[in-house]
C-alpha cells in the first residue's frame, strides 16, 4: 500500500455507541483523491453509522476525521457540507411534498433578488444534474410523482451539484435496474477522473467490482482490512466480510404436483392487466419485469393490500371472497414489501412484537396475549433467522436493513403463511444474509410452502426460480419454465415492443 | 349632544320599570311588521332563554316579529358582534343587546345610528356610549347576598366566594359587590376564599369540596351564578353539612327555586328574567314609538329564599304587583 | 425444519420490566415536585383526606383521559369527549327520572357514548378525514344535540340510590376512585395484553405496515374511538351522581384536561406511544394542581397563571427525566 | 440500451399545473354551495353589502388562520394565539392611551405577539415537547397574564385617529379586509416563494430529510410560531380599532376557528400541506355560515348543530372533490 501517498479522507479510531450496541469500534478509513473506494460489511457492521457521522448528521464519541490533512468536527449537516463532503444517504432524505429541484435545493437554495427562491436556475441547474443519469425526470415535478427508483436519482443528482471533494454513497444503486446503474457507473469515472473521491457503500459485489478501486472491510464496528480490489477476488472479499468462506450453493426444486395459488384475469386499473398464473406448493415462481412493470401492484393484489378492479385469486380452489389483507392472511398469503420501512415495519415497536402482529388471535387463544409463549416462539423463529443482535425486545427501527427484513421474514413464519410474496426480498441485504434469505427461501419451499419472488436482479431470479413470469405494462408477458430460463431470455420479454423495434 | 359614559346605578336620567306606564301612558302600538332584534349572550344559560322568553311574550301580545339570537358560548365576542351587525344589515325596526362584554358590542352604536335603528342595552355588561340600558345593577347582586350574611349571622363566621369566569363583567362585579360589603361591615364575618368556578357546576362541585375541608366552619358560599350554586349544594349534602352552610347563587333560574323550595338552596338574587325582558321589550317599543324613555329603565331584583319564595314564586303569585308593592314599601 | 432449536430463547422480560417504570419516571418525579411544593405552601394539602379528595377530584378527568389515551395512541385525537359525556348523561338521566332502573339507564349511557364515539371512528375511517377536525366537527354537533334534546336545562331527580352508590366508599376508598382503578387496570390491560391493543400500537406507529401485516385498520380505529366515547359516558355517570343533575352543557374543555394528562403522561400526539400509568399520574397531577391552589386560595388570574406553567414544567421535567431522545 | 422504464413516466409538469387549482376546488365548491344554498334560504344573504360584511367579518378570523396555516404547514398547532392576541391588543391599548402614537403603540403590539410566538417556538425546539400541549399550557398563561396585567378590566379610550384608520374604506372595500388580502398574498409568497417557505414545507413535510439538508429546523419553527403571534397580534389590532377598546379576555377560542379555517381549507395537521388561498375560503366559508344562519334567525342550538355539521359536510365535500389519496 502506497501510504506515503497524500490521503483526501482520513478517519483514525472512529468510535460510537447506541445504547446496548457498539456500532463503530476504532474504525479507521483512509481515501485518496480521485479514489472510488469502496466500504464493505455485513448489514450491521456500521457502514450507515460512519457515513453518518461523515456528514455530520451523528456525532462520533471518538476518533478524528481529517480531510485533505486538516481535522475537522463536523457539528452539523451543513459543517460537512461546507468542508466538502456531500452525502447520498441509505434512507431517502425527501420532502414529498416539494419538487425535484427544491429537493435538490433544499438548505442551498439560489435567490434572486436575495429574497425569493430562483425556481428557474435552480431547476436549469437540477436538469443539468439529472441529465446523464435519467432526463426523463422533471425537475418540477413533486417529488411524491416519482418512483423509489427516479427518487434515488434525484437524491444522487443532489450530491453532485454540490461541487464536493468528497463523496459519500450509502447504497445509492439499491433501487436501480442494471442499465442506470451503468450511467452511474460512468458518472462516478468521471467524477474520479476530476479527482473527487467518492466511497461507495453496496451489498453487490459486482457493481463493486466495476467501480470501485479498493475496497474498506469492517466488520461489527472496526476495521478489517484495506485492499486493492485489482489484486482479488469476489470471494476472498466475500470471505473478510462475513469471516468465513461462503459456500456457492445451487438452485434445488422442491415442487410439488399440488396446485395452492390460481390467478386468473387478475386486474388493477392499467397497473395490472388481466393476470392469470398458478403456483405449485413447493415452488418458488420469479417475477421478472422492469422498473414500473406492474410487478409491486401484482403482488399488493394477490396479498389484498389494494383493491382489484376485476378477477379472482383462489387459495386451493377456494377463491377469496373477501378484499382486504385479513382475509388473504387468513389463506395463507403474506407479503414481504419492497418499501420496508414504509410498508414493512412499526418502527417503535419492539421485534418480537413486529413478528407477532399478523398472529395476535393465534397468540392470544382467550383473548389475552401470552406473552411468553410468544416471546419464546417469535425468539426461536428470530434465531433461527440468524437475527443479530440477537435483542428481540430492541425497538426494530434500531436493526439493520437485513435484519428488519429477517423480521419480516419470521413474521410470516410464525403466522404459518403458506404462500409468501417476496418483493426485492434481498434489496439492501448483505451478501451473507442474502445466501441466508435464499437457504430460508428453499427451505420454505422444501417444507411444502410457496413463493413468489419478484426482483430487478436477474442472478437471483437465475439462483432461486423454478420458473419466471415475465411483466411488461402490467401485463404477463411470457412464462418461462427452469429450463428456459437466461438473463437474454427475461430481458427479450421484458422491454417493450416499441423499444425493441427501435 | 354628547353621551357621557354610561354608569347604571349613578345615571341620574331613570326611570323604575314600575313607572313607566305611570310616567309615559299606555303603550303605543307598533306599527305592523315591525320587527325587533335581539341578542344575547349564549342560550345555554337559562337566564338568557328567560330572558327571551320575556321578549317574545311581550312581542306576541303586541304582534311585532322577534328574532332572538345569542352567541355560542360566553367567550364569543366577535360571534356575537357579527350576529348583530348582521340583524342590522338586516333591517331590524330596533335592536336589543346584551353584551358579553362593555366593549365588543361598541361598533353597532355607531352602525345602528347611521342606519336608524335604536339601540337598548338589556342587562349585564354596560356598552358605555349606550343611549338606553335596561337592567338591574350586577354589583347589587353581590350586596343583596353580602347584606343577608350580615344580617342573619350575626356571630360572624367564614364565607366563601365561588367566581364566575375570569375577567367576565358579571363576575367580577357581583364579587366585588359581596366582598365590599362584607369587608365594609368589617364585623366577625370574613371572605377567607374567593375561588374561580368558571360558570361550570363540577369545578364549583370539586372547589367546594375542597373548601370545606379546608375550612369545615364555613358559614356560607356567594356564588356568581346559579349553576355554580346548585353544585356547591351538591358537595355541602355531600359534606352532611347541610343548613349549617348557606349557599346563595345568583339569576333565578327555574331549579333554583326548586331547590329553595326543597331547603337546599338558601337563596339565590333573582333578577326575574322573563320580566326584565318583557320591561326591555316595552322600552324598546316606546322608544322605537320616539317616546321620552329616560337613559336608564331599572328593572326589579330580589334575594330569594324559603322565606319568601311563595310570595314571589307561589301559584297565582302576581309578579309585577308584587315587586311593585316592594318598590312601594321601598325594599 | 424451521421449527428447530430452542437455543435462542433470550432471558424474557428483563428489559421489558425496567422499562415499565422508567417510562413513567419522569411524570412520578413531576408529581412529586408538586405535591412537595403543595405540601410545603398549603396547609392541609398532605393530609388524607385531602389526598383522598384529590384522587376523587381527578377521577373523572382520568377515567376521559384513560379513553384519549387509547384513541392518541392509534394516532388519533378526540376532542369530541366532552359533549359526548353530555349526551349520556342527558340520556341516562332522562331515563332515570322516567323511572327506567338505574342500571339499564347507565348502560343506556354508556351504549350512547359508544356509539357517539363509534360515529367519529366511522368518519375518520370511511370519510378519510383528519381526526382533529372530525371531532371538531362533531364537538359542535354532538354538544348542538344534548341542548336541543334538553331545551338547554339540567336533568333533576336522578334517584338517590344511584346517588348513594356512585358517592359511596368501597375499602375506604371512594367508589369514583375504585371505577377509574378498576377502568385503568382494564385499559392496561388491553393496550398491553391483547391483540387489540397490539393493533392499535400498530395503526399509531405505521398504519400502512400494520394494514400489510393484517392488522383491521378501520376496525382497530373505530374501537379506539368507541372506548374513548365509553369512558367519556362513564365518567359523564359518576358526575351525574355526584352532582345529582346532568347538565347539557356538561363536559365543557374535558378534552383538553383530557389530553393535557395524557400528554403529561408521556403519550406522543404522533401516535404509537402512550402510558396508562402515565396518563393516571398526568391526571393526578393536574388535580392535585388545582387542589392545591384552592387551599392556597390564589385568586383566579394567578390560578391561570400557575395551570399554564404546571403544565409546562411538567411536560419539561418529563422530558429531561427521559432523556432528550 | 433499454430504456429505464417500462410505462413512460406520466408527464408530470401536466398534473402539477393542474393541481394548484385543483387543490383549492374542493373548498371552492364548499363554499359555492353553502352560498346557494343561503342564497335560496334566507333572503338578502346575496346582497353586496351582506358579502361585504361577510367579507369583514370573517377578516379577523382569517387573519389569524393565516397565520395558523404557517404553523400546520410547519408541522405544529398554535392554541396560545387567542391569549396572544389579547396581551398585544392590551400592550397598544395601554400605550395608545398613554399618548403614544398609535404607529408605535401598533408596532409595540405587533412586537409582543411575536415575542409570544418566539417563547411559544423556543419550547417547542429547544424543551423538544409537542406543540400542542406547549400552546396548551401557553394558552393559559398568556391569557394570565393578560388579566393580570389589566386586573380584569377592558381598556377604553383608543384615539379616533387610529379607530377612524381601522375602520376606513380603501376603494370599496373595509380596510381590514384589505389589510388581510395584503397579508394573504405576502403569506403566499412566503410559502411559495421563499427560502423561509420552502424550509416551513421541508420540516412539516421531513423534519429528519429538511436536518440533513442542512435546513435550520429550530429558526423555520420559531419563525412560523413568530409569524402567527404576529399574525394573531395584527387581527387584535383590527378588532381594537373596531370595538375602540381592548380586552383581556379577547380572542376566546379563537384558535378553534383558525384551525377549522385551514383545516378545511386543505391543510393537513400533520404537516407539509397547507393553502393560503384554501384558508382564507375556509374562514369566509365559516363566516358566511354565521352569516347566513343569523339572517335565517336560526335558534342559538341549531346554529351549533349547523356548524358542526357543515365542518364536517365541507371536510366530506373537499376530500371527495380531491380524491381519497
Ligand atoms: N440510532 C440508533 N440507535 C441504536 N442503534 C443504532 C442506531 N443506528 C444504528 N444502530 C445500530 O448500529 C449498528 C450499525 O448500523 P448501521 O446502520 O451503521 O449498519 P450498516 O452497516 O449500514 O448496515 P446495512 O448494510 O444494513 O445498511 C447496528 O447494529 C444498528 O442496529
Ligand atoms: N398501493 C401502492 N401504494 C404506494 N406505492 C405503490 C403502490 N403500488 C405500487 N406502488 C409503487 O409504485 C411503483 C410502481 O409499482 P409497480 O407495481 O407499477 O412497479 P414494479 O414493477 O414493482 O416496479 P418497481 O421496481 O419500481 O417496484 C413502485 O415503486 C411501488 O412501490
Ligand atoms: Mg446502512
Ligand atoms: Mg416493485
Amino acid at each position: 500500500m502506497a501510504s506515503d501517498a497524500p490521503s483526501r479522507l482520513h478517519i483514525q479510531g472512529l468510535t460510537k455507541r447506541f445504547p446496548g450496541v457498539v456500532a463503530l469500534g476504532e474504525m479507521s478509513l483512509r481515501v485518496r483523491p480521485g479514489e472510488v473506494h469502496a466500504l464493505l460489511g455485513e448489514n450491521g457492521a456500521g457502514k450507515s453509522t460512519l457515513m453518518r457521522i461523515l456528514s455530520g448528521v451523528l456525532r462520533p464519541d471518538e476518533g478524528t476525521i481529517a480531510v485533505d490533512g486538516e481535522e475537522l468536527t463536523l457539528r452539523s449537516p451543513l459543517a460537512a457540507r461546507r468542508a466538502g463532503i456531500a452525502m447520498i444517504h441509505q434512507e431517502l432524505q425527501q420532502v414529498p411534498e416539494l419538487t425535484v429541484a427544491q429537493n435538490m435545493f433544499l438548505g442551498r437554495a439560489l435567490r434572486r433578488g436575495g429574497l425569493f427562491v430562483d425556481r428557474a436556475r435552480q431547476e436549469a441547474l437540477a436538469a443539468e444534474a439529472l441529465a446523464p443519469l435519467d432526463s426523463a425526470i422533471r425537475p418540477d415535478a413533486p417529488i411524491r410523482s416519482l418512483r423509489v427508483a427516479q427518487r434515488q436519482i434525484v437524491e444522487i443528482a443532489r450530491a453532485l451539484l454540490d461541487n464536493a471533494r468528497i463523496i459519500a454513497m450509502d447504497e445509492p444503486t439499491s433501487s436501480l435496474t442494471p442499465s442506470e446503474f451503468e450511467r452511474l457507473a460512468a458518472v462516478i469515472a468521471g467524477l474520479a477522473a476530476r479527482g473527487v473521491s467518492i466511497i461507495y457503500v453496496s451489498h453487490k459485489m459486482d457493481e463493486v467490482f466495476r467501480t470501485c478501486s479498493r475496497a474498506t472491510i469492517m466488520r461489527d464496528g472496526r476495521f478489517i482490512a484495506d485492499l486493492d480490489l485489482a489484486g482479488t477476488t469476489e470471494g476472498a472479499v466475500v470471505a473478510q466480510m462475513v469471516g468465513r468462506e461462503l459456500a456457492v450453493a445451487e438452485h434445488r426444486s422442491s415442487v410439488q404436483a399440488e396446485t395452492v395459488l390460481s390467478v386468473r384475469g387478475l386486474s388493477a386499473g392499467t397497473k395490472v392487466v388481466d393476470a392469470s398464473f398458478d403456483l405449485r406448493r413447493g415452488e418458488v415462481l420469479g417475477i421478472a419485469g422492469l422498473i414500473g412493470s406492474g410487478r409491486t401492484e401484482l403482488l399488493r393484489l394477490i396479498a389484498g393490500a389494494d383493491r382489484r378492479s376485476g378477477g379472482t385469486v383462489a387459495v386451493n380452489g377456494r377463491p377469496l371472497v373477501r378484499a382486504g389483507t385479513r382475509a388473504a392472511i387468513a389463506a395463507g398469503i403474506g407479503l414481504v414489501p419492497e418499501e420496508r420501512k414504509r410498508d414493512g415495519i412499526v418502527p417503535q415497536r419492539s421485534m418480537v412484537a413486529n413478528v407477532a402482529l399478523p398472529s395476535m388471535p393465534r397468540f392470544a387463544p382467550r383473548g389475552i396475549v401470552r406473552g411468553r409463549r410468544l416471546r419464546a416462539e417469535a425468539g426461536r423463529l428470530l434465531a433461527e433467522v440468524n437475527l443479530r443482535p440477537m435483542q428481540i425486545d430492541r425497538p426494530i427501527r434500531l436493526f439493520s436493513g437485513g435484519n428488519q427484513q429477517k423480521g419480516i421474514i419470521a413474521r410470516w413464519i410464525a403466522a404459518g403463511t403458506q404462500i409468501l410474496l417476496f418483493d426485492e426480498p434481498t434489496r439492501g441485504i448483505d451478501i451473507g444474509a442474502k445466501a441466508e434469505i435464499y437457504g430460508l427461501i428453499e427451505r420454505l419451499a422444501a417444507e411444502g410452502k410457496s413463493v413468489i419472488v419478484v426482483s430487478s436482479e436477474l442472478p437471483e431470479l437465475l439462483r432461486l426460480s423454478d420458473r419466471v413470469l415475465v411483466m411488461r405494462q402490467g401485463r404477463i408477458a411470457a412464462e418461462l419454465p427452469r429450463e428456459a430460463l437466461s438473463e437474454q431470455a427475461i430481458v427479450a420479454h421484458a422491454v417493450p415492443q416499441s423499444v425493441r423495434a427501435a | 349632544q354628547e353621551l357621557k359614559p354610561l354608569n347604571p346605578d349613578t345615571e341620574t336620567d331613570r326611570i323604575d320599570w314600575s313607572q313607566l306606564a305611570t310616567k309615559l301612558g299606555p303603550m303605543p302600538k307598533p306599527a305592523a311588521g315591525t320587527r325587533v332584534g335581539a341578542v344575547s349572550k349564549t342560550l345555554t344559560n337559562e337566564y338568557w332563554r328567560l330572558l327571551g322568553e320575556g321578549y317574545q311574550s311581550l312581542g306576541k301580545k303586541l304582534g311585532v316579529k322577534v328574532a332572538y339570537q345569542a352567541a355560542q358560548n360566553e367567550g364569543d365576542q366577535v360571534g356575537q358582534l357579527s350576529i348583530a351587525e348582521t340583524m342590522i344589515a338586516q333591517g331590524v325596526n330596533v335592536l336589543l343587546v346584551s353584551p358579553q362584554t362593555n366593549a365588543n358590542l361598541e361598533p353597532i352604536l355607531g352602525e345602528a345610528k347611521q342606519a336608524g335603528i335604536p339601540v337598548v342595552n338589556v342587562n349585564d355588561a354596560v356598552i358605555p356610549l349606550a343611549p338606553h340600558y335596561v337592567g338591574n345593577v350586577q354589583r347589587d347582586n353581590g350586596v343583596r347576598v353580602a347584606r343577608w350574611f350580615i344580617a342573619n349571622r350575626p356571630s360572624g363566621g367564614k364565607l366563601a366566594v365561588i367566581e364566575g369566569q375570569a375577567g367576565v363583567f358579571a363576575a367580577t362585579q357581583r364579587t366585588a359587590g359581596f366582598k365590599a360589603t362584607i369587608a365594609a361591615e368589617g364585623g366577625k364575618l370574613k371572605v377567607v376564599a374567593s375561588v374561580p368556578g368558571n360558570w361550570d357546576r363540577q369545578l364549583s362541585y370539586d372547589a367546594a369540596t375542597t373548601l370545606l375541608q379546608q375550612h369545615p366552619d364555613l358559614v356560607g358560599f356567594y356564588c356568581n351564578n346559579d349553576t355554580m350554586a346548585l353544585g356547591v349544594v351538591e358537595a355541602v349534602k355531600n359534606a352532611n353539612l347541610l343548613g349549617k352552610v348557606a349557599v346563595f347563587g345568583t339569576d333565578g333560574i327555574t331549579d333554583a327555586h326548586a331547590s329553595i323550595r326543597a331547603g337546599e338552596l338558601t337563596g339565590t338574587v333573582d333578577s326575574f328574567p322573563v320580566l326584565t325582558g318583557e320591561v326591555a321589550m316595552e322600552a324598546a317599543l316606546r322608544i322605537l314609538a320616539k317616546e321620552p324613555v329616560p337613559r336608564v329603565v331599572a328593572t326589579p331584583q330580589a334575594l330569594i329564599t324559603k322565606d319568601n319564595i311563595e310570595r314571589y314564586k307561589g301559584k297565582g303569585a302576581d309578579l309585577r304587583a308584587v315587586l311593585e308593592e316592594d318598590v312601594r314599601s321601598g325594599k | 425444519m424451521l421449527t428447530l432449536t430452542d437455543k435462542a430463547a433470550p432471558a424474557p422480560g428483563a428489559t421489558t420490566r425496567l422499562r415499565v417504570p422508567l417510562r413513567d419516571f419522569g411524570t412520578l418525579l413531576g408529581l412529586v415536585l408538586i405535591v412537595l411544593v403543595f405540601a410545603v405552601a398549603a396547609p392541609g394539602f398532605l393530609t388524607e383526606r385531602n389526598l383522598l379528595n384529590i384522587l376523587q377530584q381527578s377521577s373523572i378527568n382520568a377515567c376521559v383521559a384513560l379513553g384519549m389515551t387509547l384513541v392518541i395512541v392509534s394516532g388519533g385525537i378526540d376532542l369530541s369527549v366532552g359533549p359526548v359525556a353530555a349526551l349520556s348523561a342527558v340520556l341516562s338521566a332522562s331515563l332515570m327520572v322516567a323511572g327506567v332502573p338505574p342500571v339499564l339507564a347507565v348502560m343506556a349511557g354508556l351504549a350512547l357514548g359508544a356509539a357517539c364515539g363509534a360515529v367519529n371512528g366511522a368518519l375518520i375511517c370511511f370519510g378519510g378525514l383528519q381526526p382533529f377536525i372530525v371531532t371538531l366537527g362533531t364537538l359542535s354537533t354532538y354538544r348542538a344535540l344534548a341542548l336541543i334534546a334538553t331545551d338547554g336545562n339540567p336533568i333533576f331527580g336522578v334517584p338517590q340510590s344511584f346517588r348513594a352508590l356512585v358517592n359511596g366508599n368501597v375499602g375506604g376508598l371512594p367508589m369514583a376512585v375504585v371505577v377509574v382503578l378498576v377502568v385503568a387496570l382494564l385499559a392496561g390491560l388491553i393496550l398491553r395484553k391483547t391483540p387489540f391493543g397490539e393493533y392499535l400500537l400498530a395503526v399509531g406507529g405505521n398504519e400502512e405496515a400494520a394494514h400489510i401485516a393484517g392488522v383491521p385498520i378501520a376496525l382497530t380505529k373505530i374501537g379506539a374511538y368507541m372506548l374513548s366515547g365509553l369512558l367519556a359516558a362513564l365518567a359523564a355517570m359518576i358526575l351525574v351522581g355526584r352532582l345529582g343533575a346532568a347538565e347539557p352543557i356538561l363536559g365543557n374543555l374535558w378534552e383538553l384536561d383530557a389530553i393535557a394528562a395524557a400528554a403529561i403522561g408521556g403519550a406522543s400526539l404522533m401516535g404509537g406511544k402512550g402510558s396508562i400509568l402515565g396518563t393516571l399520574l398526568g391526571a393526578v397531577i393536574l388535580g392535585a394542581m388545582r387542589n392545591g391552589l384552592t387551599l392556597m386560595n390564589v385568586q383566579a388570574f394567578y390560578q391561570l397563571l400557575a395551570t399554564g406553567l404546571i403544565i409546562l414544567f411538567a411536560m419539561l421535567i418529563d422530558r429531561f427525566a427521559r432523556g432528550r431522545a
